[in-house]
């Protein structure tokens, strides 16, 4: 078993999981989205805005503040909240194709579509309960909204996979299509599902899912810093808060990439071919369409970004829970629906 | 090295609470609009925060009244190590008008030691950047003490 | 056939829960002899069927055992039979497995209750019914267990009968349980009028080809009685009256093992009896009454103020679940909801006896006066945290497995029948899963985390004996969550199989040996490898912690001194000194129910808590099912 | 759903922010801005006024003997400043001045006081014949009979010491507390340091007793006390019916007196005493400065102070009542003699400023909310804004000369 081969596959995974797609490309790539996206929002409100790199100063600056447990809260939870989430979501990042890079490109798939949409809980778990472990009202608050907007955002997100599946599944005729690997290849072999009918309106719904999910304005009542002084992250400091708002961009990161597999997935995937008629073969042109490929991805969720998220909180003021679930219930479902119907007659 | 980022991004991030010790709202505009397009603060990286906790500096407005005192004391304790102090105005240096009245516990540095004051009645929001852009360096050298 | 015989063993199965009953009645009065006893009939018992797994499970085997040795002649079974098939012992060991946890975890959970003996005695007299009913090969006897539980079950409701709303939930059970009860026995006499036999075997021989109106209306009496006792909708709130006023450990039984009950006998039902999962009529009902159950409870759940009840109620919804997968009728799906109706007798256990941990040391369960017990009890915490992850369907504990097989297999359905209410009942499914999450981070924001009250200051983690019951269900909702293969393998794909192999089980009540389907075992569309998954977690788990470490993480400033909390770790109160306040309760999640007033406020004017009402509820339900059956078969 | 904001927000991606960048690029503050504070200590002449009106408490001295004289330092701490300027208004001297410094960040407490060194000269009043002490020496011993009495050039108050009750109203009136007045000793000192010539010394003075610029020079009479008010009072002609005394103290009309005690309340020098349930109406010969107060305040004209024409109908009054309106057209000349020139308020609601009485003191300019008006005290001219002013009356109601018609 302890082959060299093994220890070329562990140290290969490994890699995976730390650098690329995992933890740093994460971190990198999440925080310059985060800082993208401020300095966006800072352009559109005619302002200068902060440094891209803000996020990151934020970050570090972050890890060298104490870190005070308040002494109503339980620490293990208070403490190993935020790594969790963390970690979750650095996994699921995993799960998500990069146009023709996967990581699981020679073992089975670990987790499809539905997995990743509870596995996005998991993050969303781990900050109530954290909060919550603090024992603060405001947390409490917090919680009940976040809590709230995690289920106003699951119904149109649920129908938009669902509708995703069902329109890949009719074109390759096998029913249903639950692996993100499987919508990839078929966007690579046929084009962006975008240009689907039926996909436009999931395509929208999704586009407005995402600052719901991210917990961006103006769906971010749960941590409403002037009414309920950060919700749930009220009595976090230090580098526990670092994480959670790292996690904040990762999460940015994951959803716009998912975004780009549902729907984009056919924009990157010519780079092989691109590569090849330049005359390179081998390991260059496997490096270098995967640069490329990582190039378009982060292009793309930055173009997102700025479309979903920071547009949106330009131009819009926050609404308030109640608002927010309504808002979801029906504007959002209603476009997923209609694309589910679409899909479902075969459009 | 790892220090030295943290010190240098201290010095970018400065994450601010402010506190209304029985402020007369003037200085409390007046900090706000310092965030606003015409002098956007972000550039600096300040931002506001909702809880003290997330703070880094601590501006206080208002001439500490006794109602007020010791919530002001209590939330100026609960801000993490690197903290700074900034008064904004002339109310929390010295209690300014309001100076000998019986509802009037201050001046603010009589109960913390307060690292910078912006005076003025309200000072312009030119003076509250300068005096942040103060307190942000004491900040740094507040973190680089640290161990 | 020697006395040790393995076609021994269900019987002796069931006649360990009784016979340790009836000792309990006579040496009970001494401690260590009743504790004896009851571990003993709980350990041998499940011990026996274990047992049995590799032959019926994955040999394929069916038991048949007549009693006295009166076996199938001449046409006829005449004698009593029990019949064991791969169904039958996967509900019996769920049976053995709740009964024994909850066995292990009464000895400490009961010990300041009066009348001890008496509660091991109605204990296991409801294991035993229970346990009768799931291996019985015959109607009648199934009735007579189910009389025996339901009356067990009533007791043991009101077992605590100082505590307020006890002997009024008892009731309300006794009556509407009663019209259950006489449903089933009216069914089954009119089977009896009609093909004049009592087996089970053979009458899934006879009646599948001879329906006519009084086998109709049999099947709809018999339909009703058994959703009685699963509690699914119109029967709901009795559920959540003797759940809350139940001992922890019945309610295990109850949620756990009384509600697979009603769950075994719709599936002998429609599978067996009648044979009538062909018909799209019939999958409707289930399926509609499944996915009502589960969203009418769940939203009922978000409303309750009491921990039991909100368990109760959610209890319900997951049988919603289990019907609805049922009611696919494809082997994903029955698989899907066998495996579901194990999990949930494994996480319904484990919260339930985490509600009893906390009652047990607070005294009360209700929301609005308890929080922030993660600090005292932090072990209860976290099993209760497992199971509520469980029950969430949160990855990659056993909840989210059989759900996700749940989505698939009605998805799956969906696109085969091309019936859009397929798909709506996914997607009622997804959301109700979410909704579920979001009661019990109601639960956990208002019982473990949040503030801690005053008068719940010198709370103690509970004994060893409770937390250990606890664990063994943890246990087991992490290992079928992390190995979903495995069960299928070994315990649902079999049972699924049977359930679709009626042949067989007819054919084995008269001796003969129909060779098992080597059909596939049903296999899911998606992909989820829990194992690979928690890999991956761990590993990046662990490199951020280690991360985090090198980077001082640790390093946190605490609260040192003892009793006087400065004001540097006080909570931020917006200044002022923090006093004591939760947020936490039936409100909590007031942005959805403000969107859903209307309804809820329809819920709560509809449940009356007048008993007269739900007997009415009853009747109906029975009138509607008669009445649909009667137009659809 | 209504996005108002969507054209302008994508408008202002591509558009220059409206960033001020200000530590990068300096930033002035507007012309009036009132920053830090600058003083000049050579300008001070201690007269405390800046202290006296500063409503922080800002402004505090302290002094210590030298040789020289005193050495005194003011401290102005800009952390108790309101900036409200008062104290730069209050100063006639021009010691303060606030710029348009705002950079006022401290990191300790020293860096916000601004403070001022001088050498006060010994007290001018003190017997030292020096040059610049001249106008007071030749404004105190005028008390010869026959002498004129001026009023002085530089606007500052000049006593008339024959028409003087020492009652110390104008005392308690001047704002800058200039004025000593001592009853007993019948003196009437004036600080010419602290005076900042605003007359409202000479506009409270019960007797006309103090001139101002502008007024007509009085000559004092040996022994007239009832001398005839040059300027305004009808000319008591040689009547053969007249009332009230000639010590110029007041006498009572019990006729017309309703025992009010206005005038009891009103006396300065507390010399009356009115009983209102038991009638009486008692003057304390003693304390009675005749000073003139208790007739004017009388809403019955019931007191009369000095000599003065019996009214036409003083026995017809006392038996009939409606002979009321025959003393209408005694008052109403008396009313019109104020505007001593037909000048007419304006009917657009706006200021008119009589050049007669105006003495150009600034207050009213200084008063208006508008800035709509212009005062040089020095050039003597008052100057409104036609277009800047509101008509708000301000100006007439704060004018101490009663110099504006509105």
């Amino acid at each position: 078993m302890f082959t060299p081969a093994f220890f070329t596959t562990a140290l290969l995974y490994l890699g995976y999981i730390l650098i690329f797609p995992g933890f740093l490309f994460c971190f990198v790539v999440g925080l310059l989205l985060c800082g993208i996206d401020r300095k966006a929002v800072a352009r559109m409100q005619k302002r200068v805005g902060p440094p891209i790199l803000q996020p990151f100063y934020d970050f570090f600056k972050l890890c060298g503040k104490e870190t005070i447990v308040p002494a109503a809260a339980s620490r293990t939870t208070f403490m190993l909240a935020p790594l969790v989430g963390l970690a979750a979501l650095v996994v699921i990042q995993l799960f998500i194709p990069v146009f023709n890079f996967r990581v699981f490109r020679n073992l089975p798939e670990v987790a499809d579509m539905i997995v990743i949409l509870y596995l996005l809980l998991i993050p969303a778990v781990s900050v109530m309960l954290g909060g919550a472990a603090t024992g603060s009202p405001y947390a409490g608050i917090g919680l009940s909204r976040e809590m709230v907007t995690v289920l106003a955002v699951e119904l149109p997100l649920v129908m938009v996979l669902l509708s995703v599946a069902k329109a890949v599944g009719n074109e390759l005729g096998t029913g249903l299509v639950f692996s993100l690997s499987g919508v990839v290849d078929y966007q690579a072999a046929h084009g962006s599902l975008i240009g689907h009918v039926s996909m436009i309106p999931a395509a929208l719904a999704m586009l407005l899912i995402i600052p719901g999910e991210t917990g961006n304005h103006p769906f971010d009542a749960a941590e409403a810093e002037t009414e309920i002084c950060e919700g749930l992250l009220a009595e976090y400091s230090g580098a526990p808060l670092g994480i959670y708002k790292l996690s904040h961009a990762v999460k940015m990161l994951t959803l716009t990439s998912l975004f780009v597999a549902l729907f984009l997935g056919g924009i990157g995937t010519g780079v092989e071919h691109l590569v090849a008629a330049i005359g390179l073969t081998g390991g260059v042109a496997a490096a270098l369409s995967l640069i490329l490929q990582v190039l378009i991805l982060v292009l793309l969720c930055i173009v997102l970004t700025l479309v979903t998220i920071s547009f949106v909180h330009a131009v819009t003021a926050r609404l308030k829970i109640e608002q927010l679930f309504k808002y979801y219930w029906t504007v959002v479902t209603g476009l997923a629906l209609i694309s589910l119907v679409l899909a479902w007659y075969g459009f | 090295m790892f220090k030295k980022l943290i010190e240098e991004s201290t010095g970018k991030s400065p994450w601010l609470f402010h506190i209304n010790a029985g402020s007369c709202n003037g200085c409390d505009i007046e900090l706000v609009s310092v965030l606003t397009p015409r002098y956007d603060a972000e550039r600096l990286g300040f931002k506001l925060s909702g809880t003290p906790r997330h703070a880094d500096i601590v501006v206080v407005t208002g001439p500490v009244t006794q109602q007020s005192l010791n919530r002001v004391l209590r939330t100026i304790e609960q801000v993490p190590e690197p903290r700074c102090i900034v008064t904004m105005g002339s109310c929390p240096q010295s209690g300014n008008v309001f100076r000998g009245s019986y509802a009037i516990a201050g001046p603010l540095s009589k109960y913390v030691h307060v690292d910078v004051d912006v005076a003025g009645c309200t000072p312009k929001p030119e003076a509250v950047i300068d005096g942040l852009v103060k307190a942000t360096e004491i900040l740094r050298e507040k973190r680089r003490a640290m161990k | 056939m020697s006395m040790l015989s393995y076609q021994h063993f269900p019987i002796y199965a069931i006649m360990l829960y009784f016979l340790g009953a009836f000792l309990i009645v006579l040496f009970g009065k001494n401690k260590i002899a009743r504790h004896c006893l009851a571990l003993l009939s709980v350990t041998g018992s499940l011990a026996l069927l274990v047992s049995l797994v590799p032959r019926v499970m994955t040999g394929g085997e069916i038991i048949t055992y007549w009693m006295g040795n009166r076996a199938y002649s001449g046409g006829y079974a005449i004698g009593i039979a029990l019949e064991v098939d791969a169904l039958s012992l996967f509900f019996a060991l769920l049976v053995a497995v709740a009964v024994f946890v909850s066995g292990v975890y009464s000895i400490r959970y009961m010990e300041h209750d009066d009348n001890i003996p008496q509660y091991y005695t109605l204990f296991l007299m409801l294991a035993g019914g229970v346990m009768g009913l799931v291996l019985s090969g015959d109607l009648f006897n199934m009735f007579i267990m189910v009389e025996i539980l339901t009356f067990a079950a009533v007791a043991l409701t009101a077992f605590r009968n100082t505590a307020r709303g006890a002997l009024e939930a008892a009731f309300k059970y006794l009556v509407v349980g009663s019209i259950g009860s006489t449903c089933i026995l009216a069914g089954t006499i009119m089977l009896y009028a009609q093909v004049h036999t009592l087996n089970f075997a053979q009458l899934s021989g006879l009646i599948p080809g001879h329906i006519h109106g009084a086998t109709r209306v049999a099947f709809a009496l018999l339909f009703v009685g058994f959703s009685t006792k699963a509690f699914l909708v119109p029967f709901h709130p009795l559920a959540a009256d003797a759940h809350g006023a139940a001992p922890a450990s019945v309610s295990v039984l109850i949620s756990g093992v009384l509600t697979k009950s009603g769950i075994y006998g719709i599936i002998r039902l429609v599978y067996f009896l009648f044979q009538t999962m062909n018909l799209r009529p019939i999958q409707f009902m289930l399926v509609f009454v499944g996915s009502v159950s589960m969203f009418v409870c769940v939203t009922m759940a978000l409303a309750q103020h009491d921990f039991k009840r909100l368990l109760a109620f959610h209890s319900i919804s997951q049988i919603g679940y289990v019907l609805t997968a049922v009611g696919l009728s494809t082997a994903l799906g029955i698989s899907a909801g066998l495996y579901h109706a194990m999990n949930h007798t494994i996480f319904k256990g484990l919260l339930f006896l985490a509600a009893g941990a906390v009652l047990h040391e607070t005294g009360t369960t209700d929301l609005d006066r308890l929080g922030g017990l993660s600090k005292r009890m932090p072990h209860t915490t976290v099993l209760f945290l497992i199971g509520a992850a469980s029950i969430s369907g949160i990855p990659p504990f056993n909840g989210f497995a059989s759900k996700w097989l749940i989505y698939q297999a009605a998805y799956l359905r969906a696109v085969e029948t091309g019936n859009i209410g397929y798909l709506l009942v996914t997607i009622i499914a997804l959301v109700t899963s979410t909704l579920t999450l979001a009661s019990f981070v109601k639960v956990s924001q208002s019982v473990f985390f949040g503030r801690l009250p005053d008068e719940f200051k010198d709370v103690k983690e509970v004994p060893f004996g409770m937390r250990l019951a606890m664990s063994l269900f943890a246990i087991l909702c992490v290992l079928t969550g992390l190995l979903p293969e495995l069960v299928t393998k070994v315990l649902t794909g079999p049972a699924a199989q049977a359930v679709l192999n009626p042949v067989r089980y007819i054919a084995a009540a008269r001796g003969i040996e129909v060779p098992a389907e080597t059909a596939a075992l049903p296999q899911a569309v998606g992909a989820w490898s829990p194992i690979n998954w928690l890999l991956l977690l761990g590993i990046s788990l662990f490199a951020i912690t280690l991360v985090a470490l090198l980077g001082k993480y640790d390093r946190v400033s605490e609260n040192a001194s003892g009793e006087k909390i400065p004001a540097k770790y006080d909570l931020f109160f917006s200044g002022e000194k923090s006093v004591y306040s939760q947020v936490g309760g039936g409100d909590l999640f007031w942005g959805f129910k403000h969107n859903w007033r209307h309804y809820f406020s329809f819920m709560h004017d509809l449940h009356s808590g007048v008993v007269n009402d739900y007997a009415l509820w009853a009747v109906v339900a029975l009138a509607l099912a008669i009445a649909f059956l009667q137009i659809v078969l | 759903m209504d996005f108002p904001f969507v054209k302008e927000a994508i408008s202002s991606l591509f558009q220059k922010s409206s960033c001020d960048m200000y530590p990068v690029k300096p930033s002035e503050a507007a012309p009036n801005y009132r920053g830090r504070i600058v003083f000049h200590p050579d300008k001070c002449i201690n007269c405390m006024m800046c202290e006296r009106v500063c409503s922080g408490n800002a402004i505090t001295h302290t002094s210590e003997q030298t040789p020289e004289g005193e050495r005194i330092t003011r401290t102005f701490y800009l952390g108790s400043c309101t900036f409200c300027a008062t104290c730069m208004d209050f100063c006639g001297h021009g010691a303060i001045e606030f710029t348009r410094d705002y950079h006022m960040i401290a990191t300790k407490e020293e860096d916000l006081m601004v403070s001022g060194t001088f050498l006060k000269k010994p007290p001018v009043k003190k017997p030292k014949p020096a040059a610049p002490a001249a106008p007071k020496a030749e404004a105190k011993p005028a008390v010869a009979a026959g002498t004129v009495i001026k009023p002085r050039d530089d606007g500052k108050p000049v006593q008339v010491p024959s028409k003087c009750v020492y009652c110390t109203i104008c005392a308690k009136k001047c704002p800058a507390g200039a004025l000593t007045v001592d009853r007993a000793a019948k003196t009437w000192t004036l600080d010419e340091d602290s005076c900042v010539g605003c007359g409202t010394c000479a506009e409270a003075c019960p007797k006309k007793a103090i001139l101002m610029p502008g007024d007509e020079p009085v000559t004092v009479e040996a022994a007239a006390p009832a001398a005839p008010k040059a300027e305004a009072k009808p000319a008591p002609a040689a009547a053969p019916a007249t009332i009230g005394r000639e010590d110029g103290k007041p006498v009572q009309d019990p006729d017309k007196c309703v025992y009010c005690t206005i005038c009891a309340k009103k006396c300065p020098a507390g010399a009356l005493e009115v009983d209102r349930a038991a009638k009486t109406w008692k003057l304390d010969e003693d304390s009675c400065v005749a000073c003139g107060t208790c007739e004017s305040v009388c809403p019955k004209k019931a007191i009369v102070c000095g000599v003065q024409d019996a009214p036409a109908a003083p026995a017809p009054k006392a038996e009939e009542k409606p002979a009321a309106p025959a003393a209408a057209p005694v008052e109403a000349p008396k009313a019109d003699e104020k505007p001593a020139e037909p000048l007419k308020p304006r009917d657009d609601g706006r200021p008119l400023q009589d050049p007669s009485k105006c003495v150009y003191c600034t207050i009213c300019a200084k008063k208006c909310p508008v800035g709509a008006l212009e005062v040089d005290r020095a050039a003597k001219t008052w100057k409104l804004d036609e277009d800047l002013c509101i008509g708000c009356g301000t100006c007439a109601a704060s004018c101490p000369k009663q110099a504006i018609l509105y």
